[in-house]
């Protein structure tokens, strides 16, 4: 993909989505890349059990998810300074995760070119189950 | 056709092939994540102070982890994790059913956190046998991991595979 | 772990103390994080393959079986013995949440290249008392004499 | 920070801000860059491949967006929690439910980029509390700062975590 300049955005642009969809085979290689082995994410009795419908995506993945759509938009010269989400609804697998970026500002500040963006995670209804900001700085042609 | 199987010359002439070399790593946190795997509390598998007191370079790897193949995206299997390489054995088995066979480990030196293997297989055997079901093709590979600081063969793992 | 063990305290015939474990799906979980085995049959009970074979229940991996039966080997090694060799081979299948019980049984002691050899059968057996996982192992141990 | 009435904050939960709890050491190893990397489905070279990494101008291995270290797992001491875990903290409070909020990470890569063969210490303190009353009812937010030094004593990253108990 091609680098990305800070000149090339302006406020109110949407990065390129980053689609996912969660095996179940995503789920325990997350847990094994995470270390959370909490049992809501891999064993249907346990989620059950805890009064949830079934097996759940780990937050922390969709916020990784969101690291990534990050990543992979601000290119080899671009800085990933911030980013996060809040939990506020629960993912299945085997489901379509939509990961989105709209920049929210861009500033030059002590020789940076920062450009902050409001990103989430979103459901196939359109539901943002996981809402955030983050803070990236891009390069600049000047 | 898999009832007329029969091991070739052609089969035979691929023993001893070996497969280009893929790095395999013993860490820290990967002997502990393998000890946790195995239910082991044994701390010789966790605490590097107290293994290194009983006289090893660090935390032993459990019997039976050889290392994390390295994984790089698009070069290894996403299940298994195993490397898709070049070179090695290559059979044209006609049987559809595949049974895992078996493990055998010999070790020449205990594997530590911090040791990097470098691992290269090649077919060692192959046994046709008459099962209830028809024939039976026992393919057995043979890892061989040489430290690659030293280039001294620390272990050789042989995986028996069931073809019917 | 257990004190260390000498070539001059076993005799053949002697069997080492079991190691039973009962693996849960957090468990197998674990071990497909540690061993980087991440096949579903083992951690998804609606994976199809599962049901192709007739089961409703998730499988062990056989080398989860295969490193219970080292955890035996490694036991009776210590931290001055060596495992020279062991190995299985995969005869049955255990389920999830089934106890499985690592065992072994000195064959034969020898000495040979100036090593103190015991030769074992080893094997994990199911619930029912079924060895699914035979195999063999050879462990080099230290001797009072040196 | 109003204090109502029926607040749950106590004078001992106001103490324990800006408190640092224990120090967990994290470590980062090319082989769990790369099965983090795996897991969420990364597809650059610099999370999987020290030579494509370093060809980028970076130490080794880059630690993937997220990915701040394994702490390190003894079962002897039941250590292995991930940082920012509560502990004993010497107070209670009278929910008994807790959600994960939310999670933020913010990295300084002019002091260090976060890379295989690192070793990080993290501590992490409550930077305050707030009541709220949303649908689950009253609920008590506890905002937690984790801070991750590197082994140069680098601060490289800090994470904001927000704990809702109702």
């Amino acid at each position: 993909m091609a680098q990305v300049y800070f000149e090339d955005i302006k406020v109110g642009d949407e990065i390129p989505q980053l689609k996912k969809n969660c095996s179940t085979q995503q789920l325990v290689l997350w847990a094994a890349g995470s270390g959370d082995f909490y049992q809501i994410h891999y064993d249907k009795d346990f989620a059950q059990n805890t009064g949830l419908k079934g097996l759940i995506v780990h937050g922390a993945l969709k916020n990784a998810f969101l690291g990534q759509l990050l990543h992979d938009w601000i290119g080899e010269k671009g800085q990933l300074r911030r980013f996060g989400c809040s939990y506020r609804g629960m993912d299945e697998p085997n489901q379509d995760i939509l990961c989105r970026g709209v920049v929210t500002k861009a500033y030059a500040d002590g020789g940076n070119h920062f450009v902050e963006l409001d990103v989430w995670t979103e459901k196939p209804d359109g539901k943002k189950t996981s809402p955030g900001t983050a803070v990236v700085t891009l390069p600049s042609r000047s | 056709m898999a009832d007329e199987f029969e091991i070739t010359d052609e089969m035979r002439a691929q023993f001893g092939v070996d497969s280009a070399p893929w790095t395999y790593e013993v860490t820290t946190t990967s002997v502990r994540m393998y000890a946790r795997g195995i239910g082991s509390d044994d701390p010789v598998h966790y605490d590097v102070d107290f293994a290194k007191s009983q006289g090893f370079r660090s935390i032993v790897a459990p019997l039976g982890y050889l290392g994390t193949p390295v994984f790089l995206p698009g070069k290894n299997d996403p299940t298994f994790g195993f490397p898709r390489r070049e070179g090695g054995p290559r059979l044209n088995i006609p049987f559809k059913g595949l049974l895992d066979g078996g493990t055998e480990t010999e070790y020449f030196d205990v594997i530590c956190a911090g040791d990097v293997l470098e691992e290269s297989s090649h077919l060692a055997d192959l046994k046709l046998r008459d099962g209830p079901r028809g024939k039976m093709l026992f393919v057995t590979n043979e890892s061989v991991y040489k430290d690659k600081a030293t280039g001294k063969v620390v272990a050789k793992q042989k995986l028996t595979s069931i073809h019917m | 772990m257990a004190d260390q063990t000498y070539f001059e305290d076993v005799k053949e015939g002697q069997e080492l103390p079991p190691i039973k474990i009962t693996p849960d799906k957090s468990q197998l979980v674990k071990f497909a994080a540690g061993s980087g085995d991440f096949n579903p049959l083992h951690f998804d009970e609606k994976f199809p393959m599962l049901k192709a074979m007739g089961l409703s229940e998730n499988i062990v991996h056989g080398r989860f079986k295969y490193a219970q039966a080292g955890r035996l080997v490694f036991a009776l090694a210590g931290y001055k013995g060596r495992v020279k060799k062991f190995g299985v081979n995969y005869r049955g299948m255990d389920l999830l949440n089934k106890e499985v019980t690592a065992g072994g049984v000195i064959t034969a002691k020898r000495q040979e290249g100036g090593e103190n050899l015991v030769d074992l059968d080893i094997w994990t057996q199911d619930a029912d008392g079924k060895k699914t996982t035979p195999g063999t192992a050879t462990v080099a141990l230290p001797s009072k004499n040196s | 920070m109003t204090q109502a009435t029926n607040s749950v904050i106590t004078d001992e939960m106001r103490a324990a801000i800006g408190v640092e709890g224990p120090q967990a050491v994290l470590e980062v190893e090319k082989t769990n860059c790369r099965m983090f990397a795996r897991s969420v489905g990364h597809k650059d070279p610099v999370f999987f491949d020290e030579a494509a990494a370093k060809a980028r101008g970076y130490r080794g291995i880059v630690a993937p967006p997220g990915f701040l270290g394994t702490p390190i797992f003894n079962p002897a001491s039941g250590s292995g929690g991930a940082p920012g875990e509560m502990g004993g903290r010497g107070y209670s409070v009278p929910y008994k439910r807790v959600l994960n909020g939310g999670t933020d990470y913010e990295y300084f890569p002019e002091a260090d980029v976060i890379c295989a063969g690192d070793t990080i210490t993290a501590r992490t303190k409550i930077s305050g509390f707030e009541e709220s009353e949303g649908s689950l009812g009253p609920m008590l937010i506890t905002r937690r700062e984790t801070t991750y030094t590197n082994q140069h004593g680098k601060v490289v990253a800090k994470m904001y975590g927000t704990l809702i108990q109702y």
